[in-house]
């Protein structure tokens, strides 16, 4: 991964100021933050193309070092900084507005995350201070039993008088399989039924009368008796759309 | 640095028992002499201005601990108490685990009418409760049943030799 | 029993920050008000008498914590909560949770233009965060806040407490 280094001879050699280890960088905008004020140049009018090229040279003598996804935030700034390098060389019209700044989206960016920065560094010695005061606990004990391992205070009556003021149990689930109450023959009975007065039925339509899922699976199953006899014919356009019923032609003779 | 000081602090911070050799380690300068010393002149301290705290020899060790007469006032916190005496709502639980079991936490939540995860991890590390199987069906939940320690503590040999629900009532009458 | 004296032993028993209100528990006597004032002499108390503890107000609550000053002896001995410090990416997430809550992954990458996934999840896992809510819109994101134990980890009383971003040095940097 080999990238265009557009950068002038110039900005090659002051970039050997720069080489920096890239571990230390908390990312592409660290990076480039760290760039800027080392140099003490104006955050709002930044050099973009010496900065460009002092933050490429960086990257690329690292950048067998990073990870696939780290490399990819660098080398992701890398192209912005190319672009509005080149906006930068493009002739400015003079109804151009300030805000049009090629920079000022990239300057907002440093901004803000220098002052999370910031903040981050005031959090860090809020930690270090808090870090020494100790509170009860911290001296480790030297035997802590296990609560698994100390004697136990509850008494046989105790625990009863709790189990019985307990609301009665509900009628414990049947576990075992249920009794089906329906049979396949049943549901072609119905299926007959239901194609005798239509030219088709939708077969969720079909099912939707019953709520538990046995009679689902029975009606397909009476749906697919029916069709190995020859007696249905069922449609369905596309694998998860409507499966509709349809009586076989010659069934009208039956 | 006064040595009664450096004393209090590490007297405060362990939890347990500690001897005079080991909170000598705090400073290069101490002996476990200075430490004995040191702890002598924080129990005047302590009683001389009627401190809610005291420290009380234990085992070999020392430890500073709340004076008993301070006790009633903590056994409103759950939390501080390290005994191992279990919570009104540990109990239901466990009667709720020793009767249906296996149970899973749904039906623990619904006799109970709350959130009983806190409680079934409390009961299991107390050993009290086990997972003992996985019901079928939607994300396969934890089964929980009631341990060896649980049986041993009452002395029962089996879950079966718990009074039946619709004679607990007797056995109440007949044990208490 | 004097009211400062119970603050003190329930305020000695917890490991953890209790609130004035939690403390208030201690007694039917007792309001949160009481305990706040009880905190106030007890300060007092023990700043004349040069104790190596002292009451810190944590978030909203109140803990008894060794004085910065006997760190080192107590650096000594093992510890099974010896605070590991969190990495600048984590400080710079929590910061950006901190002051944007409730706050999604994505707005935080988009301040510090890196991925956020683990440093959010790892600051999950350490209760410093928490998922307050769920944004509008395409996939309804998680949203991030900060959580009591980070102002735990950090000694602050509120996030209030952090420095007004105008107030930062930077910002007056950026301004000259």
């Amino acid at each position: 991964m080999r990238l265009p280094t557009p950068v002038t001879s110039q900005a090659v050699e002051e970039s050997d100021r720069f080489l920096v280890d890239l571990e230390r960088f908390q990312g592409p905008l660290d990076l480039l933050l760290h760039l800027i004020r080392s140099q003490d140049v104006d955050i709002f009018d930044i050099p973009i193309a010496d900065i460009t090229g002092q933050f490429i040279a960086a990257i690329e003598n690292v950048e067998e070092r990073l990870t696939l996804e780290r490399a990819g935030e660098f080398l992701e700034m890398a192209a912005t900084l190319v672009r509005i390098k080149a906006q930068m060389l493009l002739p400015r019209r003079d109804d151009l507005l300030d805000d049009a700044d090629p920079r000022s989206e990239l300057v907002r960016r440093l901004i803000e995350y220098e002052v999370f920065r910031e903040v981050a560094y005031t959090l860090a010695d809020a930690e270090a201070d808090r870090a020494l005061h100790r509170g009860k606990g911290y001296v480790e004990p030297r035997t802590l039993p296990k609560s698994s391992e100390l004697p136990l205070e509850l008494t046989i009556e105790e625990f009863l008088e709790i189990a019985l003021s307990l609301p009665a149990p509900l009628e414990k689930r049947p576990h075992r399989a249920p009794v089906l109450p329906v049979t396949v023959d049943e549901k072609i009975e119905l299926w007959y039924k239901a194609l005798k007065r239509k030219a088709r039925v939708q077969f969720g339509k079909f099912i939707g009368r019953w709520k538990t899922r046995v009679h689902a699976v029975m009606s397909f199953l009476a749906c697919l008796e029916l069709a190995k006899r020859g007696r249905v014919v069922l449609r369905q356009d596309r694998p998860f759309s409507t499966l509709w019923v349809y009586p076989s032609e010659d069934d009208e003779d039956s | 640095m006064k040595t009664t000081r450096i004393v209090e602090a590490v007297l405060f911070a362990s939890e347990t028992p500690l001897t005079a050799a080991e909170i000598a380690r705090a400073s290069g300068d101490l002996s476990a002499k200075d430490v004995e010393q040191a702890i002598g002149e924080l129990c005047h301290e302590y009683e001389a201005e009627d401190r809610s705290v005291q420290i009380y020899p234990l085992g070999d060790g020392y430890q500073i601990l709340t004076r008993p007469e301070y006790a009633p006032y903590l056994e409103r916190f759950d939390s501080i108490t390290r005994t191992n005496k279990l919570s009104r709502a540990a109990l239901e639980t466990l009667a709720i685990v020793a009767y249906r079991q296996p149970v899973s936490r749904l039906e623990v939540e619904e006799v109970r009418g709350v959130s009983a995860a806190g409680v079934l991890r409390n009961l299991y590390e107390r050993g009290l409760i086990e997972v003992v199987d996985r019901a079928e069906g939607l994300g396969r939940p934890l089964l929980y049943g009631t341990t060896k320690r649980f049986l041993d503590h009452f002395g029962l040999r089996a879950v079966d030799d718990l009074p039946k629900p619709e004679n607990l009532e007797i056995a109440l009458r007949t044990e208490g």
